[in-house]
C-alpha cells in the first residue's frame, strides 16, 4: 500500500462525506456548537440548512438535544472541538447518550499535536482514553481522508454512539476512494517480521516512515493500522506479535488509557510480549509549531525507531 | 376552566395512590427518594391521568406527550404512574432497584414509557428541547415535551444553556415544570443556593410563567391547560409550581431529611397508615410488614 | 465623574497600543483572534491603565486587583497590557503561541500577571468567585475581581451557576464584564444563540447591571468606577458593554470572518496603516514585514 | 499483615480525618455540592463552619471555585459524588485546575459496584481512567479506613491536584491507625511466588480473599496493593512479577483505562508477563445489591482465583 502523494485538509474531506450521508440518511442533522468552518461542517449546513441546529456555546446542551433528537428517530451529529466534546459534557454523554445507547455519532475535531499553537487547553489527548471508558460507545481515529469517509459512512451505517477523530494534519492518502472500513477490523499496511509497530490515526502515517527506516537498518517492521480502537482487532494483533514477538504502539494522544492501552490489554492476556508505547506522556500540549511539538514530545520517526530498536534488543 | 368535582376527585385519588406506591417500593428496596417524588405527586396525577395523551399499548406512539423527569432521583413517582396506566404489570414496582429491574434512576431500558435516563441533575431540560426540535422536523404539532425539575436542580447551568435555546428557538411546544418545593438534597434551597426572583429568571431567559400551588389540584390542571393551549405564543412555558418536600406525612413535610431515606417497614407502615387517614381512606398499612428484610440499608438516614 | 482630556488621550493611546500589538503578535504567531481583542481594547487599558491597582514588580502583591479574562482567546489583548505594564519584557510579545513562550490562551504558566488559565469559555467566572470567597477570608474589602466574558461565551451553562453563586454569597467584590460585541465565532449572536434580554437576565440572577458604550472611555472609566465604588451595595455587578468585533479596522468590523484569522504580513502592515490613521498617529507598518513567514497558517481563514 | 475485624464506613473515617486535617492545615476549605451529610463532610462543616462552603447543584462551579480559591492561597477540597467529579466538570478540572498544577484535593465519593441500588447513573467506574488522564493529577484508591487516612495526610502535605476515591463498603481494617502513605509506593500484603494479584482500592482485601482460596489449593499467591495509581509503584510491580511470572489485576472500576492499565504499561514495557484483569468490562451498573452486583460483574474472589489459575495455567 503506498501513500498517494495529494494531501487534503481531513476536515474538508469530513465536509464532503456530510453532505454524501446527508443525501443518503435524510434522518441525519447536524448540531454545531459556533465552530462550523472551523469544523468544515459548514458544507452541510449550505447543503441540508434545514437539518443544521445551531446550539450555541453551548456544549452540554448540545449533546443533551442531540439524545432528544435520536429518541425522536433522527440520528444527531453533535459536533465541537474534541476537547470539549470529550471533557466539556460528558456526564450527558454517558448517561443521556450511552446509557440508552442512542444513535449518536460524535465527531471530535482538532486533535493532539496538530492543534498546535493553540495550546494546552485545546490540543485533544485525552479523548480515546475518555471514549474508550464510556460503556456502548465505539472509537476510532483514521488515518486520512478516505480512511475518515469510510469510517463515516460505517457509522452511520452501524449506528451509535459512535466517537470518531478529526486531525488538522496534511496526511498522504493511504486508501482508495473504495476503501471500506469496519469495526474491530485491523489493516496490515506493510509485513515485517522483526516488529510489529501498531498505530492509529495520523500516527499510522508516522509509524510508516518509521518502518522504511528500520529496513534501511535492516530491521523488518510490520505496520498495522488499527483505526478502530473500540472494538479492536484482538486476532490480527496476536497474529501478529506471535510472529514478531515485540511491538510499539503510536498515537497521536496521551498514552494514558488510550489506544496503547487498548493494544496491551489483548496481548498481556493472551500472549505477552515487549511493547513500548509512544503517545503524550502525562503532559499538556504547549502552542507551539506543528513538527517542533512532535519532536518535543517525543512522537517523531525516530522517536519511534528508538523504542522499536531498544524492544527488539531486549527481546532478543 | 372550572373542573368537575369529580374529576378532581380521581386526580387526587391518583395522587394518593402515587405516594402509596412510592412507599411500598421505598421501603421495599430499601434506597429511594420520599421528599421529592411526593411533592410531585398531584403534578404527575394531572400529567399521567389527565393531560398527557398516552397509550400504554403504544408507548412510542408518534402523537404521544413526552415526559422528562429530570429530577430522575423521583422516579417512583413516575414508576407509580406507569404500574398505574398500565405501562408496566401490576407489582412490578417491587422490582425497582433490583438487577434488570427498575433502575434506581429513571432509565430507558428500565421499562416502556420512560423517555430518557437520567440521575445526573439538570440534564433533563435539553433532553426535552430536542425532543421538541425533532417534533416540529416531523410535524407533529400536537405533542408536548414535559419537564420535570427540582427547584436545587436548576443550580445547574445546563438547564440555564436549554432554557436559552429552548426560547431561541421558539419552543412553545416544551413545558418545563420546576418543583419548588424549598429544598434540595442536603438544606433548604434560600440558604444552600438562593434560585429567587426564580419567575424573573425564567422570564429573562425568554419563557412564559406559570405559578401555582402544586397540591391545588384544580391550579396544576388549570396550570397544563393554559400551557398547552393559551400560551402556545411562541415561548416556552415554566410552570412554577409551589410545593412542599415530603407532603403528605408530617414527619417528612418540609424535611430534607426526608430527601434520601428508606424507611424501614414499621415506618413504613405507620407512613401508609398516616397516608390513609390524611385522605379520608380506609386505614391500610405496608404491604410487606411482615417480610423479613434482606436488604442493606443503603443511603439510610441520610 | 468628570475626567481630565488629559487622562482620556492617555488611556486611548493605550487601547491604541493594545489593537497594534495585538495585530503584530497575532501575524508574526500566525494564529489567533483579532475581534474579540479590539472589541476589549479599552476596556482593557481602562482597567491596566488606571482602574487596577497593580505592581509589575511585585505581581502576586495581595493587595493588587485581579482580572480573568474569561474569553481567554482574546489573550493578545492581555499580554499587550502586561508588557505595556512592564510585567512583560519588551518584545515578549513575539513568544506568543511559542513552545516555551505564551500560551496561545491565557496560562498561569506563561508569564507574571496572569490569574487564572483558559481557554474553554464559559470557566472564568467562578474562578473569579472562587477568588472573591478567597479574599473575603483573607480579610481583603479592597481588591476587586474582574472577569471578561464574551457574548457567545455567556451562553455555556457554567458563567450562570456562577452568577447565582456570586449573588447568593454577595460578593459585590466581583465584577463582570460582557463583551456585547454581537459576534461570535460563526455569526451573529441574535442569529446562533440570542441572549436578549441581556441585561435582565443578569438582574434576575440577583446582580447590579450597568449598560455602557464599550468603547467610550469615559463610559467605560465611569462604569468601573461606579462598580468598584458607588455600587458596592453586596450585589456583583456586571457591566454590559455594547462595543463591535474588530474594532478599529475597517474590514474585521461587525465581521465575525475576522473572528479567528492570521493576517499575512501584508495585510498586517495595511491594518497597522490604517489603525495609525484612524489614531491620527504618524503612520506606521507592520514591525516584521520583512520577515519570512517560517509559520504554518493555522486557522488561518476560519 | 492480618486484617481487623472492626468495619467501619470508610465514609466517617473520611469524615473524622477531615477534621483533623482541619485543625492542621488552617487554610483547608470545604466546598460542598449539596451532598455533605452523605459524603460525611457534615463532621467539617460542624467543627469549621467558617471554612465550609456550600455551591448548591453546580459541580462546574464547585471546580471553578476551587481553582479560584487555590490561587488565593487556600487548599480547597471541592467534594461530590465521584461520577460527577470526573464527568460533570472535567474541562474545569483539566484547564482551570490541571493545567496550573493548582493545589486542589478531590474526593470522589461512592465509587464502583457499591453504590449499588443508586444504579447506572451512579456507581463510578470510569473515574480512575479519566482522572489518570488527566496530566498533573495523582490518583489514589485507599482500601481501608487507615488507608484512606493516611492518603488524605499525604494528599494535604505533597499538595495537589490529587484525586482519590472514597467507597461505601465495609472493609476489615488492614493498617494501623500510625499508617503511612506515599505517593508511587505499594505494599506487599502477602508475600508468594506462583502469581501476583495486584489491587487497589476495596478490591485488595477481595484479592487478600483470593490468595487464601488459592492457597488451600496449594497455589501461592503474591498480593500486592497499589494505593498510589498515578504514580504507580513500578519497582515493586516489576520485581513481583520477576518473581512470580504472571499476574491478575483487581480494581472497583472498569478495566478500560484504569489501574489495570496502569499496571500493564509498566509490565509490558519492561518485564512482559502474562496478566489478566477484573473489573467491570464496559458495561454499566445497573442497580442491585452490593454482592449481587460483584458477582453479577464477575469480580468475586471466586472470579479472580478462576483468572489466576488460567494465568498460571497458560504460562507454565
Ligand atoms: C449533577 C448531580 N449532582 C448531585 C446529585 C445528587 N443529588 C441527588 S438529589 C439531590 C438534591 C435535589 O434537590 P432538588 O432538585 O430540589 O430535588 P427535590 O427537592 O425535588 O428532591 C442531589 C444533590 C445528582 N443526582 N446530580
Ligand atoms: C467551551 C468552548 N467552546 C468552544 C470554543 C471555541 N471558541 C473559541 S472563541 C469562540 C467564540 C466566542 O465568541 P464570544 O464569546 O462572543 O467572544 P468574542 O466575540 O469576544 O471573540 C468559540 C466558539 C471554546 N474556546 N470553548
Ligand atoms: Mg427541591
Ligand atoms: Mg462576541
Amino acid at each position: 500500500m503506498a501513500a498517494n502523494s495529494v494531501e487534503k485538509d481531513m476536515r474538508d474531506a469530513f465536509g464532503a462525506t456530510l453532505v454524501e450521508l446527508g443525501h443518503k440518511h435524510k434522518n441525519l442533522i447536524f448540531l454545531d456548537a459556533d465552530l462550523h468552518t472551523s469544523t468544515k461542517a459548514s458544507y452541510f449546513k449550505k447543503a441540508f440548512p434545514d437539518r443544521f441546529i445551531q446550539v450555541g456555546i453551548a456544549e452540554q446542551n448540545l449533546f443533551g438535544i442531540s439524545a432528544g433528537l435520536a429518541s425522536e428517530g433522527f440520528i444527531p451529529m453533535p459536533s465541537t472541538f474534541a476537547v470539549f466534546a470529550s471533557r466539556r459534557a460528558l456526564d450527558q454523554i454517558a448517561i443521556s447518550i450511552c446509557f440508552p445507547k442512542l444513535n449518536v455519532i460524535i465527531p471530535g475535531s482538532y486533535v493532539g499535536i496538530p492543534t498546535s499553537r493553540a495550546g494546552g487547553s485545546h490540543n485533544s489527548i485525552e479523548d480515546i482514553a475518555i471514549m474508550r471508558a464510556m460503556p456502548n460507545m465505539k472509537v476510532a481515529d483514521p488515518l486520512c481522508n478516505n480512511d475518515l469517509s469510510a469510517i463515516m459512512r460505517t457509522a452511520l451505517e452501524t449506528g451509535g454512539p459512535v466517537y470518531f477523530r478529526i486531525t488538522r494534519y496534511d496526511v498522504p492518502e493511504f486508501f482508495s476512494d473504495s476503501h471500506s472500513f469496519e469495526w474491530g477490523k485491523g489493516i496490515t499496511m506493510r509485513e515485517g517480521s522483526d516488529i510489529t509497530l501498531f498505530g492509529t490515526g495520523v500516527m499510522t502515517w508516522k509509524a510508516m516512515q518509521t518502518a522504511e527506516a528500520l529496513e534501511k537498518k535492516g530491521i523488518s517492521a510490520e505496520v498495522i493500522h488499527l483505526a478502530s480502537i473500540k472494538p479492536i482487532d484482538r486476532e490480527l494483533i496476536l497474529k501478529s506479535v506471535s510472529k514478531t514477538g515485540c511491538a510499539v504502539t503510536v498515537e497521536n494522544a496521551s498514552t494514558s488509557g488510550g489506544f496503547g492501552d487498548a493494544v496491551l490489554e489483548v496481548i498481556s492476556e493472551n500472549h505477552p510480549v515487549r511493547v513500548s508505547k509512544i503517545g503524550v506522556v502525562d503532559s499538556f500540549i504547549e502552542s507551539g509549531g506543528i513538527e517542533e511539538l512532535f519532536s518535543h514530545y517525543k512522537m517523531q520517526p525516530e522517536h519511534i525507531l528508538a523504542a522499536a530498536t531498544r524492544m527488539i534488543q531486549l527481546t532478543t | 376552566m372550572t373542573l368537575e368535582k369529580e374529576e378532581i376527585k380521581k386526580l387526587e385519588e391518583y395522587a394518593y395512590q402515587i405516594r402509596r406506591l412510592s412507599v411500598e417500593m421505598i421501603a421495599f428496596s430499601q434506597w429511594g427518594h420520599i421528599g421529592g417524588a411526593f411533592s410531585i405527586a398531584e403534578i404527575m396525577a394531572a400529567l399521567y391521568f389527565r393531560e398527557m395523551k398516552l397509550d400504554p399499548r403504544q408507548p412510542k406512539m408518534e402523537s404521544r406527550d413526552r415526559l422528562i423527569l429530570s429530577k430522575a432521583h423521583a422516579s417512583p413517582a413516575l414508576y407509580a404512574c406507569l404500574e398505574l396506566a398500565g405501562f408496566l404489570p401490576k407489582n412490578s414496582i417491587y422490582k425497582y432497584c433490583e438487577l434488570g429491574g427498575l433502575e434506581g434512576h429513571t432509565h430507558v431500558g428500565s421499562a416502556p414509557g420512560i423517555e430518557a435516563s437520567g440521575g445526573p441533575l439538570g440534564m433533563g431540560l435539553s433532553v426535552a428541547v430536542g425532543m421538541a426540535l425533532g417534533m416540529r422536523m416531523k410535524e407533529n404539532p400536537r405533542s408536548r415535551v414535559y419537564c420535570i425539575m427540582g427547584d436545587g436542580e436548576i443550580n445547574e447551568g445546563n438547564i440555564w444553556e436549554a432554557a436559552m435555546s429552548a426560547a431561541h428557538y421558539h419552543l412553545d411546544n416544551v413545558i418545563a415544570i420546576v418543583d419548588y418545593n424549598k429544598a434540595m438534597a442536603k438544606g433548604f434551597v434560600w440558604d444552600q443556593m438562593n434560585i429567587e426572583p426564580v419567575a424573573d429568571k425564567w422570564a429573562a431567559f425568554g419563557w412564559n410563567v406559570i405559578e401555582i400551588d402544586g397540591h391545588d389540584m384544580e391550579q396544576v390542571v388549570n396550570a397544563l391547560h393554559e400551557a398547552r393551549w393559551i400560551k402556545a405564543n411562541g415561548k416556552p412555558t415554566a410552570i412554577i409550581a409551589h410545593t412542599v418536600k415530603g407532603k403528605g406525612i408530617e414527619t417528612a413535610e418540609f424535611n430534607y431529611k426526608w430527601h434520601t431515606h428508606a424507611p424501614d417497614a414499621e415506618t413504613a407502615d405507620k407512613f401508609l397508615r398516616e397516608l390513609s387517614r390524611t385522605y379520608g381512606r380506609p386505614e391500610q398499612g405496608y404491604s410487606k410488614l411482615n417480610l423479613k428484610n434482606t436488604k442493606d440499608t443503603f443511603y439510610g438516614g441520610e
